[in-house]
């Protein structure tokens, strides 16, 4: 494998370069209209126009992928998460046309992209499922049989998409009389977000939590899982901090679920990165929820506590290398380490996405500290994907300790020009709840209703005197006869510069 | 020079002298010794002296500051990694911002609920001459993957709804007016 | 403690700041003139003029800086590294002005200080030193003596200053013909950069490694040693590559020299950070070399490979706690850190120091990678202090990838407007001896010889090309009819921004 | 529009022709396709085809590049983060660099050296009339706590030193010239 193209944008795509780097491996990237200059372009050893800004008519056009790979001479291609990640008919196409997957053969996303069919593998591997449907709901089945099958569930009961994820096409039905409206209302959304309007039902678990389990899977048989991941503060059922390992997983119940993770990935003969996902009830007993088939976006934190890299290993089980690891040393994890997804989102304006272009930015960096990001100052968070700045992690010899180091990474971080959810992590990472491990699925959502708006920053006198001051000093000296330029030593020294280069021409 | 600033509804009146580096500012009458020096064009640092009466008189605080406008076109002073909004001789709006919503944000006269993005309208939740609350979801608008509610600033009266369901809007696009 | 005064600069200052943040401690910043408005100062609650910019008016200033704390409040002192951090004076001042000095003992500092001294506890605690003299040699001591001293040691030898430290005041000495003329230059230097003119002599091992065990004391008399660190690739005797573990110490051998090193420490009662060089020769003989009693520049690959904060620790360790770790642990490494020292130097031009304005700057990040930095864009990198620009941290499970991921991350690393090593490293990192371990204190200083400055970096036709491209289309886009805002697309768009300001007045 | 750029003591002839962002650029002849994406004043994106000949004529490279004057004033080309020193239409120096030192570098005509810092003169090691050989030491410099050798840029005579050991001197301050 000498070239690799990179089928996705932002973070994920400067991800898989700086793996490609690390492997000796040349990086071509693809990029729709607005990505001209995006990061993953710039990095990149060649790129290639892909179509318009819109998804559909670009990272989301499987022929203009495989063209690019094609005229670039790539050999294989990764496909990020989102997007095409878990498209069966992109990774055969791929394979169609002659190149290497980085990730699970079509038929397994297929197989597991199904939420029934992936129930029904758990079943099979003797891994518990949260009761519910075990066929999928298509328009043919009748209310009164939706009541009776829901009545066999219990309530409260959640209509999901079969093609689902990230919340969509998903409600919560307390009472038999709701159940027809919320399945019509599932079935419109999911049809529109994932063309597939198929539902099904499950039992909701009350304040369960969310641990998940990585999974690599060689060419050869071998299937590894590693110490868990803690997913459960998450709003409208995204994840927004994630943790490793989970503060409630005792190294029996560690046990229990990696090897109920390994089974299910090895009954469907799983190969590359894939996660388990898992809810975890109040009194310790533990569901098959899904399974995603691809890297996911909080891979760094299992990075950093078992000292693997998941994207190598995920390039070197397509190149057909054998996982020769140990695997106790991946379940043992050493320190903690969290995430947080920093997005150009308002969250003092109900999270509403904030687009547009970056005028300062400073990231933080020093002991324990990785940002993953394609973000730069001038360049646009463009309104057209996922508003994803940043994921930053904080790894440190213990929990408190990596909540202490984010606390400290946060203060460090400044993004000016778009709003970002900064703020919001800031208190959430002051919160009791937070701090005490006590949360669940349900957790972030409760609170934020409860906060009914009320600002995340509510700043001191002190420091609104100061903005007060800054504000009326930055009016003063930024006078129109000087330009852009200020009055600054720094600022003048730069545009001194600037006129020496003029003088070239 | 003369200032107003109005932060979180209160306005504070700032007078600065100023000496190189060196500023006297003096905020709703207290006099502060500022030393600011200038970063690049949006960001600052000072260092800030003590308030008058404080018993630590030699105290030399220092914060980080950078001024932007965002992308509602409200000028949003950082201190440290903290963002505050500030109107300073009373105008609410800078640059592209002028022609585009005013946010969900509390004030005087009719509120326009105009959309922040590209996208769109998924539902309309409200219906002509409907009384509705601060905060009261008003219509969904899908734009970068997510459903986006868009609330009521204040309590009032849905005087004109521009949205319609399944409709693309572009970004600044008026959908719904409260008086 | 709730305040703590920084008496230091750069990326060490703000490497304190940071600690200082997960601690919920304030941290208190001094500053020079020309270091108004650096990193440390605009990091930290509180900062405060210590003088002009010379380091003996200012960060040199004792006075200085005890009144500093005295006007913040600030209950204890960090003096860093460098400056006054080993001077037993400042220990001293700052427990007489009733504050918390973070680091060891003045006495401690003193006996460790003097390398006679500190070979003399060396020898009482049974660890090996290199051949040499017992006692300080100052001018009563005839040449005569000198010579027969130096006969008795074994040639080549090596006079050092009693004082020293980064090769200065040192001198290698092949013949006894030679040896007057060296003491003297040594002594000269060594009164000039230390106050002191006593040297003393050493014998000088063939192709030694330098091998360091950092250690930490507490107040309870506990000693506890990591994991070595391997600090063999020097220039001029200065560290400019560090990694942990070393690839030619076994764990025996670990075992071995670690215990020797708490041996040293325990024999002078060493308290808080330390740490113990030693010379380890081409048979695995090791000798004590000195100790350092501050905290190291090259801590942070500890850091990374024990999951300990050593600067959390030397806080802690200050407020009376113990240390409380698993000693076993910090004896087995998880996975490889190697730091480079990214100088702001001329490698093509005999490593000339290269301050200046920094115009542009990327740093490095994602994966494994740390950057303890104070530079950022738009400011100085003064004349008047080191030029360490920043120390480029990589971390991987292997050394093997702990090395590409380096090499991944020197090539995102951009420095413009000044000169850096950054072209230095690229080259290092690729030569065999280095990939493969082979290396020694002389090997760099051999290599440099041989190469007679030959460009570390030898471009190719087609990096000339597009350099060449990119010069010709730039000077023809920065019309001075543009004034410096150039025709971007990017640029333009902040310009507005400016604009808007502006009409604020 | 035509420059003459000079890397490494080679000449390439270039000749733009502009398009909106892209560019038609003849190098010595050859003419390669040229999308520049313009990041800030220092910093562009450029795509460009590979060579006239090449089996692979699809084939869009991506180079990062960064452009500024370093502080012996001469023009650096970062591509990635490789530096290029280049020479555009025949000059050598921009800026400041201009009343300073050749630094050591090769060239025609006397070689001015000169302290490229404030510092102390330590050690001076070559004598009036001495014949040097290019890279021999001639002076020390302490500076930046190191001893910094200044050496010779090509083989010549020392025809005036005006360097003193123990005597401080400035940035740029005329040491030795070679003849």
């Amino acid at each position: 494998m000498r070239k690799l193209l990179i089928a996705n944008r932002g973070e994920i795509a400067v991800r898989i370069v700086r793996a490609c780097r690390e492997m000796g491996i040349s990086p071509v990237a693809v990029y729709s209209e607005c990505d001209r200059a995006a990061a993953h372009v710039r990095m990149s050893d060649e790129a290639y126009a892909i179509g318009p800004s819109a998804p559909r008519e670009s990272y989301l056009r499987i022929d203009r992928l495989i063209d690019a790979a094609a005229q670039s001479g790539a050999d294989a291609v990764h496909p990020g998460y989102g997007f095409l990640a878990e498209n069966a008919d992109f990774a055969a196409a791929v394979r169609d046309a002659g190149l290497t997957f980085i990730g699970p053969t079509p038929e397994a996303i297929a197989t597991m992209g199904s939420k029934t069919a992936a129930r029904a593998a758990a079943i099979r591997a003797g891994v518990p499922v949260v009761p519910g449907s075990e066929t999928a709901l298509d328009a043919r089945v009748s209310d009164a049989e939706l009541v009776s099958l829901a009545a066999s569930i219990g309530y409260p009961v959640l209509v999901k998409a079969v093609a689902g994820g990230g919340g969509r096409g998903m409600r919560t039905v307390h009472a038999p009389a709701d159940l027809a409206a919320a399945v019509r209302a599932a079935r419109s959304e999911a049809g529109t977000a994932f063309g597939d309007s198929t539902v099904y039902l499950e039992r909701r678990l009350v304040r369960p939590r969310h641990i998940e389990v990585q999974l690599l899977g060689d060419l050869h048989g071998t299937v590894l899982p590693f110490v868990e991941r803690e997913c459960s503060i998450q709003r409208r059922h995204q994840k927004v901090v994630e943790e490793t390992p989970s503060p409630v997983v005792s190294p029996a119940l560690r046990a229990r679920m990696t090897s109920a993770a390994a089974a299910v990935a090895k009954t469907v003969g799983y190969t590359n990165a894939g996660t388990i996902e898992f809810l975890l009830d109040e009194d310790g007993r533990f569901y098959f929820l899904e399974m995603n088939t691809r890297l996911q976006v909080e891979h760094p934190i299992t990075e950093m506590v078992t000292a693997q890299d998941l994207v190598h290993w995920q390039i070197r089980i397509a190149r057909g290398e054998p996982l020769d690891l140990d695997p106790a040393a991946l379940l043992a994890p050493h320190g903690h380490a969290i995430e947080c997804r920093i997005y150009a989102e308002d969250p003092d304006n109900n999270f509403l996405p904030s687009p547009g272009r970056i005028v300062s930015l400073r990231t933080p960096d020093g002991p324990g500290i990785r940002d993953d990001s394609a973000a730069s100052a001038g360049l646009d968070v463009p309104i057209f994907y996922d508003p994803l700045i940043s994921k930053l992690v904080a790894w440190a010899g213990s929990r408190p300790l990596a909540i202490a180091r984010m606390r400290r990474a946060l203060g460090e971080y400044l993004v000016t020009g778009i709003k970002t959810t900064v703020p919001f992590f800031t208190w959430l990472l002051a919160q009791p709840e937070f701090v005490e491990g006590r949360f669940h699925t349900t957790y972030l959502d409760e609170v934020l209703a409860s906060r009914a708006g009320r600002p995340f920053v509510e700043s001191s006198d002190e420091v609104e005197d100061v903005a007060a001051i800054a504000a009326a000093i930055h009016t003063a000296l930024s006078a129109p006869a000087n330009g852009s330029h200020g009055n600054g030593r720094a600022a003048a020294g730069r545009w001194k510069t600037d006129a020496r280069l003029e003088g070239l021409r | 020079m003369h200032y107003e600033v109005e932060i979180g509804g209160r306005l504070r009146r700032i007078d600065i002298t100023r000496s190189g580096d060196d500023f006297a500012v003096a905020i709703d009458g207290r006099t502060r010794q500022i030393t600011a020096t200038r970063i690049d064009a949006h960001q600052w640092s000072l260092l800030v002296s003590a308030p008058g009466k404080s018993d630590t008189p030699g105290r030399r605080v220092t914060y980080d500051v950078a001024i932007s406008v965002d992308p509602a076109g409200a000028l949003t002073v950082h201190v440290g990694s903290t963002p505050v909004a500030v109107i300073v001789n009373g105008r609410r709006r800078w640059g592209p911002g002028d022609k585009r919503h005013d946010g969900a944000g509390a004030g005087s006269g009719p509120q326009r609920v105009a959309a922040p993005m590209p996208g769109k309208v998924v539902r309309v939740l409200v219906a002509q001459g409907e009384v509705v609350r601060a905060r009261q979801p008003l219509v969904v608008v899908e734009a970068m993957k997510m459903e986006n509610e868009l609330r009521a600033g204040r309590d009032g009266t849905v005087s004109e709804i521009h949205a319609r369901e399944g409709v693309s809007v572009e970004a600044g696009a008026l959908l719904i007016v409260i008086q």
